[in-house]
């Protein structure tokens, strides 16, 4: 039953930072950096979980199962419900983990420039981190829901402490979209665990596909599990109108935070769509598939359209992840391997671009303490190697070809039209509004005269070239060489369709 | 023929290296053209080669999606081993040029750079055997445009003019990437043959095939600067001027037209998308000639003769005219290639660029000024010069298949071509001259003379004296194109030169004997107005496509604002009014919880007494 | 044998208590607020004897805990005046809506 | 009408009016007064219901020593002569509340049934109470004589003024 204690050991190398540092005294010259190696352990765990992931297989690897514990009920006294420990990873999952360990490393050093109490700031982040991968190496509804509260926990600390000017009203907006989406989402736990009596991942895919041995839940309860399990996932993506908190969140987190919660804690939400919308329930997706796109295209549309008047680089950013997260759900909608593939590749690339354009943000924060569009203004003169990398960053977010953005927007289109050209053909007018409002944010940083208001800015620090270097290369990597995930990702495996 | 591969990766090393090696910096001119030099002669070697071998392809997988797999790959066939040789021809000879051009610029390196990017994208477009390759790159040749476009990033006129490019001509790249996904689904491919193949064999419906078309020529409008997507070209000439000679002049801005042209076993196909194809053309190449009259800035008014120009090509291609269309493009590589560069060296001379105030620079740029008046006569269809050819074939092409108004519009078209490309030269080289000049250094003149002969040769290569030899080497294209050459009526060429020499003559009598006034005046009435104002169209697009979009943008956002935020905050605030009634209870007065106790138990009672049927 | 049913005493009892918590719940007098819940309590013992004598398992028991009620009732009284008046001597108040401070 | 019934309807006014008297007069003391009368109607109802004994103690401790003790409460604290007015919402729903409860009560009430009377509770009912008190409950009775110690040590403390509260008054 259990493979390795790697994923374990994994999942809890976090913990060893967190003792490291709260040892460590807390004006400690060197505990930015201690945060930081505390980072780097996950980082190479996560890579050697990466590299041992044998691609021809199939199905789950590197499984772990400890019964945790037993649920007695007086309905059948003889079987117990059995609470499991219970942990694994799918060709999907291992590069959800890579992308989390990875964003949290590069993140966890645009964090060095944190002063105010930085030993409760890497303790919590290292806290997150755990969250993170937990959830992404739960094989287990249960336990996934129990790392997803410790990502929910953290983030509203690290939100509310060390955040922005408003940032108590954003770290509560958080929380309470957050928490009703967890709420939603442990109704279908439950009532999973209760018809079909285990939590575990693969076997409720399994138990699910086969839709006539299931005697208690009828079409129309899956049809609102589904519902639940769509807003809960949809409040974390986010899906319109459920987006309000996430704008807020990126505009006052610190800028480490906003990294891992745009790079990945968003990503959660997709992952779940896909793993268990996709996984349990692909009937009752099917039937939706309209309703689904249409909601993408809003996404889509709606964010790029709002994000064209903002007036400020992060809400431009938040809202440009909105209308992104809109082609998930289109790929998702179209339900094919083009679809789906396209859906995954937008995730992770979404990720990769969003952590690194906001790593840029933290840069043009920590220069010209500013980030309101009509202030700044042809930095490109002073800081050409930042400009550059803005430009890189926003010419990625817009979908170029030989970037990670384009294969994913190209794949989940491509499924889209086989599925309903004509809301594809309307969604596709979001491409265009995407370049519009990118070139908008990123032109007006960047381009135009120069403002003497900021004399004598440094460029790029090699703190900050390294980490924007490694994201641009492995977003320009999968833009050119695609095949890289997909080889790992085995999506008609993983979730059983398709092929 | 193997090493076709390094015809696109010569210049995408030169990017690589002039990119991360700064002590280059002076010597980055040399590295690109160099490498440019030698993809260059790469592309030579191809093209003589494919004489002798014809055909070649070669593919490898890149990504599997489900049982289909994507290849990539490099073909060569004898449309793209002429572009090729183009591209990198002129890609060559603007690498010189700016040397001597760029020389003082502080970017100089970067500028460099951004060329061999280019370069690199333009020829991997070229040698592009599938639709997703050739979007990919079609995509990157925009993106160098838009930065090249931009290169000057602090002047405002630049900004707006690289932020245009790009998203005018993405809007047209949607247009392709639709009838991409459209094809794939319709033929599960995206490799041109067997696309080609299935639309040959009637596999696609017609009237789908009419929309793919349509589309992918949607793409090649945004690409090529035709009506209605030509507005981001002439404003594209806020780029520096050898960029303007390269990419939006000889080489990207005729993608459009080898896209139609690559595609055209589906355009064959499908009437209606011919006829849409070839009355675009035709309005486009009147339309911006029209335009092109009444400007002053040396370089829109070329920006607009290409515009028109691209517009005849496409009239070309729309009237069955694939040879001349494609032999048309060369020959408008040339000398508008040419053109540019002189211009270029006028500006560099006298730091100008309105017309109106040179004046008498043959004097001054003795070299120049010849090239210059090669490069216009033989883009006026002056007889015997390349462009006399390759118009006279597009004329025949259209009037041999039968659309006579089309026919009469490209007419009208040399007639004004040659009448504004002259007034052009006449006021910026005769009569006298008051400003400082100086002939520009021999590297830049040199990339001029080799266009200079080629527009003046370039024309042999296809003519009804000589030999078909282009058509005749076009025909062995691998994929079944029907070819159709009309022989010209023995009336044509005479009347084409009679309508090109006339016009050279009027712009002659206007400008140089001065029969009308000809100061440039700010008040201009009527029809006047309306041409430099160019049909009003930038401010069309203003009002409706940028207003509107804001418009509905600001809708949104305060939708976002008061309904979504609105509502989540009208939830909120019941929950805290909620919470403050509690509080309120919470009065600390033991009679007010005696009394909430107390009406407690009665509700129960009550509830115990109605549901437990004691009364 | 006895002509007055029991629930004429119960009634009296009802009618006592309920004004004795109208009293309670109302009155601002913290005195009279006192003397109300002696009312009640008042009214609590009556249906104590009433159902000593007329109760399911009627017997003396019943006056016996009315008894103490009367005792418990009458140290509550006390203990009740001197709390009162210890507040009286902070606030110089005995209005029940000024003592509030188990808000505070 | 027996006379028995005479008895319990003159109690039961007597009880009522008093009831009605303190809740309606405007007077702390008078209000005070009319409980007495309350009191004394519950001791002849207690008599009516063989319980002499307990309507002994009523009158002793309630109409006695409960009353006194009130009266000494309203006296040593100072009152504005009218009672300060509630507010009607609150009255309202606090008698609405109390009509519903009663409502329900008397429907309950009416509809009791019981077993048969004790018949020998007014035969030496002193004794009995007496044997009860010092057999069955001779616990709680002591309980009780604790609690009233504690009372009335309670009561002395909270009612006595501290030490520093005086020397704060006689210098002040």
């Amino acid at each position: 039953m259990n493979d390795s204690f790697l994923l374990t050991i994994l999942i809890l190398s976090p913990l060893l930072g967190i003792v490291l540092l709260s040892i460590m005294p807390g004006d400690h010259r060197f505990i930015n950096y201690m945060g930081v190696l505390g980072t780097v352990l996950p980082l190479g765990l996560t890579l050697i979980v990466f590299s041992l992931f044998d691609r021809s297989l199939s199905g789950v690897q590197f499984k772990e199962y400890h019964q945790w514990f037993e649920l007695m009920t007086s309905i059948s006294p003889n079987e117990p419900y059995t609470v499991a420990y219970d942990l694994g990873v799918t060709g999907l999952s291992v590069l959800f983990l890579m992308l989390a360990s990875l964003i949290t490393f590069l993140a966890s050093l645009t964090a060095l420039r944190i002063k105010e109490s930085a030993k409760g700031f890497y303790i919590l982040f290292l806290l997150l981190e755990v969250g993170i991968l937990g959830v992404f190496a739960s094989e287990n509804l249960f336990l996934f829901f129990l790392f997803f509260e410790i990502t929910l926990v953290s983030m509203f600390l690290l939100v509310g402490k060390w955040g922005g000017f408003n940032r108590e009203k954003a770290a509560f907006s958080f929380l309470i979209y957050n928490g009703i989406g967890s709420i939603l989402l442990l109704i279908v736990i439950i009532v999973l665990f209760v018809e079909m009596r285990t939590t575990n991942i693969t076997e409720l895919t399994m138990l699910l596909k086969d839709t006539d041995s299931l005697e208690f839940l009828s079409g129309s309860t899956r049809t609102w599990l589904f519902v639940l399990l769509l807003i809960a996932f949809g409040i974390k993506l986010p899906i319109v109108p459920f987006h309000t908190w996430m704008v807020r969140v990126h505009v006052e987190a610190p800028i480490a935070v906003v990294m891992i919660h745009a790079g990945v804690l968003l990503k959660i939400g997709a992952y779940g769509l896909i793993r268990f919308g996709v996984g349990f329930f692909p009937e009752q997706l099917k039937e939706m598939a309209v309703a689904l796109a249409i909601l993408g295209v809003i996404n889509l549309l709606y964010g790029a359209f709002i994000a064209l008047v903002q007036t400020e680089l992060r809400s431009v950013l938040a809202y440009s992840s909105i209308s992104h997260m809109g082609i998930v759900l289109l790929g998702v909608a179209s339900f094919n391997t083009a679809g789906l593939q396209g859906a995954v590749f937008q995730t992770i690339s979404h990720g990769l671009i969003a952590a690194l354009l906001f790593l840029l943000v933290g840069v043009l924060i920590n220069r010209f303490q500013t980030t309101k569009l009509e202030e700044l203004g042809g930095v490109a003169s002073q800081t050409p190697l930042f400009a550059g990398f803005l430009l890189a960053a926003g010419l990625a977010s817009l979908g170029l070809p030989g970037m990670s953005g384009f294969i994913s927007e190209f794949l989940a289109f491509l499924g889209l039209f086989e599925a309903m050209p004509v809301i594809g053909a309307v969604g596709v007018l979001g491409l265009i509004l995407t370049a519009v409002y990118m070139l908008r944010a990123v032109l007006a940083v960047t381009f135009g005269e120069r403002r003497t208001l900021f004399d004598n800015n440094r460029d790029l620090t090699a703190v900050e070239l390294v980490p924007s270097a490694i994201l641009l290369s492995i977003i320009i990597w999968i833009g050119v060489y695609p095949q890289v995930l997909s080889n790992t990702l085995q999506l008609a495996r993983t979730l059983g369709i398709g092929g | 023929m193997d090493y076709v591969f390094l015809i696109p990766m010569l210049p995408l090393l030169s990017f690589l290296i002039i990119l991360f090696t700064r002590p280059i910096y002076k010597k980055a001119g040399i590295v690109g053209t160099l490498f440019t030099g030698a993809a260059f002669l790469c592309s030579l070697i191809v093209l003589f080669s494919h004489f002798a071998e014809g055909n070649y392809i070669v593919e490898a997988n890149w990504f599997s999606l489900d049982t289909v797999i994507i290849t990539v790959g490099l073909e060569v066939n004898p449309l793209n081993a002429l572009m090729l040789v183009i591209v990198t021809l002129v890609s060559f000879l603007v690498h010189i040029y700016s040397m001597g051009y760029m020389a003082n610029d502080e970017r100089y390196a970067t500028f460099f750079s951004y060329l061999g990017l280019f370069t690199f994208s333009m020829t991997g477009l070229v040698l592009s055997p599938n639709l997703l390759q050739l979007y990919m790159f079609w995509e990157l040749v925009g993106v160098c445009s838009f930065l090249l476009v931009g290169f000057y990033f602090y002047k405002p006129e630049a900004k707006a003019a690289a932020k245009k490019a790009f998203i005018m001509t993405r809007i047209g790249d949607i247009g392709l990437l639709v009838a991409i996904f459209l094809l794939f689904w319709q033929t599960g491919s995206f490799e041109l043959d067997v696309i080609f193949e299935a639309a040959q064999a009637g596999d696609i419906a017609p009237s789908l095939i009419t929309l793919i078309a349509i589309l992918i020529f949607v793409g090649a409008v945004g690409k090529s600067g035709q009506f209605p997507l030509h507005t981001w070209l002439p404003d594209a000439m806020e780029g520096p001027t050898p960029v303007s000679a390269l990419i939006h002049a000889a080489t990207m801005v005729a993608a459009g037209v080898y896209l139609v042209a690559v595609t055209y076993p589906l355009f064959s196909v499908s009437e209606v998308a011919m006829t849409t194809v070839a009355v675009t053309g035709g309005f486009t190449a009147i339309f911006a000639a029209t335009i092109a009259l009444v400007q002053t800035d040396i370089k829109r008014i070329l920006a607009y003769s290409t515009v028109s120009q691209l517009g005849y090509m496409m009239l070309a291609l729309g009237a069955a005219g694939y040879t001349a269309g494609v032999f048309h493009l060369t020959t408008h590589a040339f000398f508008k290639a040419l053109l540019f560069l002189a211009a270029g060296s006028v500006i560099h001379a006298v730091h100008e660029q309105n017309i109106f105030k040179m004046g008498g620079l043959s004097k001054k740029l003795p070299i120049t000024a010849t090239l210059f008046l090669i490069a216009s006569l033989s883009i006026s269809g002056f007889p015997l010069l390349a462009g006399f050819f390759s118009k006279d074939e597009i004329l025949a092409t259209t009037y041999g298949d039968g659309r006579y108004v089309l026919f009469a519009i490209g007419l009208i078209t040399a007639f004004l071509t040659a009448f504004y490309m002259f007034r052009l030269y006449f006021l910026v080289f005769s009569g006298n001259s008051s400003t400082e000049a100086r002939e520009s250094p021999s590297v830049m003149l040199i990339p001029m003379m080799v266009l200079g002969a080629l527009a003046i040769v370039g024309g042999y290569i296809q003519t009804n004296w000589f030999g078909t030899f282009l058509g005749d080497w076009l025909e062995t294209t691998p994929y079944s194109i029907t070819f159709v050459h009309h022989e010209a009526p023995f009336w044509l060429p005479i009347l084409a030169s009679v309508l090109s020499i006339g016009g050279i003559a009027l712009a002659w009598m206007m400008y140089v004997r001065k029969t009308t006034s000809i100061k440039e005046s700010n008040e201009r009435t009527g029809l006047h107005e309306l041409l430099y104002r160019k049909y009003y169209v930038d401010e069309l697009y203003q009002v409706v496509f940028v207003k509107g979009s804001r418009v509905i943008a600001y809708f949104w956002m305060y939708v976002d604002r008061f309904i979504i935020e609105g509502g989540a905050a009208v939830i909120t605030g019941a929950v805290k009014r909620f919470g403050q009634a509690g509080v309120k209870l919470q009065s600390g007065q033991v009679q007010t919880y005696g009394t909430v106790a107390f009406s407690g138990l009665v509700l129960v009672l009550l509830l115990i007494a109605v549901l437990g049927g004691y009364f | 044998m006895s002509s007055v049913p029991l629930s004429a005493f119960l009634v009296t009892a009802l009618l006592l208590f309920c004004m004795g918590l109208y009293g309670a719940l109302t009155k601002r007098n913290a005195v009279i607020v006192l003397i109300s819940i002696e009312l009640m309590l008042n009214a609590v013992n009556l249906n104590l004897v009433a159902f000593a004598k007329y109760g399911v398992g009627a017997s003396i028991r019943g006056q016996v805990f009315s008894l103490f009620t009367i005792t418990v009732a009458a140290a509550e009284a006390a203990v009740g005046l001197a709390i009162l008046i210890a507040l009286y001597r902070n606030r110089a108040t005995v209005n029940v809506d000024e003592m509030n401070t188990l808000k505070k | 009408m027996t006379g028995e019934l005479l008895v319990f309807i003159i109690l039961f006014l007597v009880t009522i009016t008093g009831g009605l008297l303190m809740l309606n007069l405007t007077k702390v003391i008078h209000m005070v007064m009319a409980l007495v009368l309350t009191f004394l109607g519950i001791a002849g109802l207690y008599i009516m219901l063989s319980a002499e004994f307990v309507a002994v103690v009523q009158i002793l401790i309630y109409s006695g020593a409960i009353t006194i003790i009130m009266l000494f409460g309203i006296m040593l604290t100072k009152h504005t002569e009218a009672e300060p007015k509630t507010g009607w919402a609150k009255k309202g729903v606090v008698f609405t509340g109390i009509v519903l409860f009663f409502l329900i009560m008397f429907k309950g009430i009416r509809t009791i049934s019981l077993g048969p009377q004790a018949e020998t509770l007014h035969e030496n009912n002193t004794e009995q109470i007496g044997i009860m008190l010092f057999t069955d409950y001779v616990i709680p009775f002591e309980l009780v004589s604790v609690v009233l110690l504690v009372a009335l040590v309670g009561a002395v403390v909270l009612a006595k003024k501290d030490e520093e509260d005086e020397k704060e008054g006689e210098q002040s």
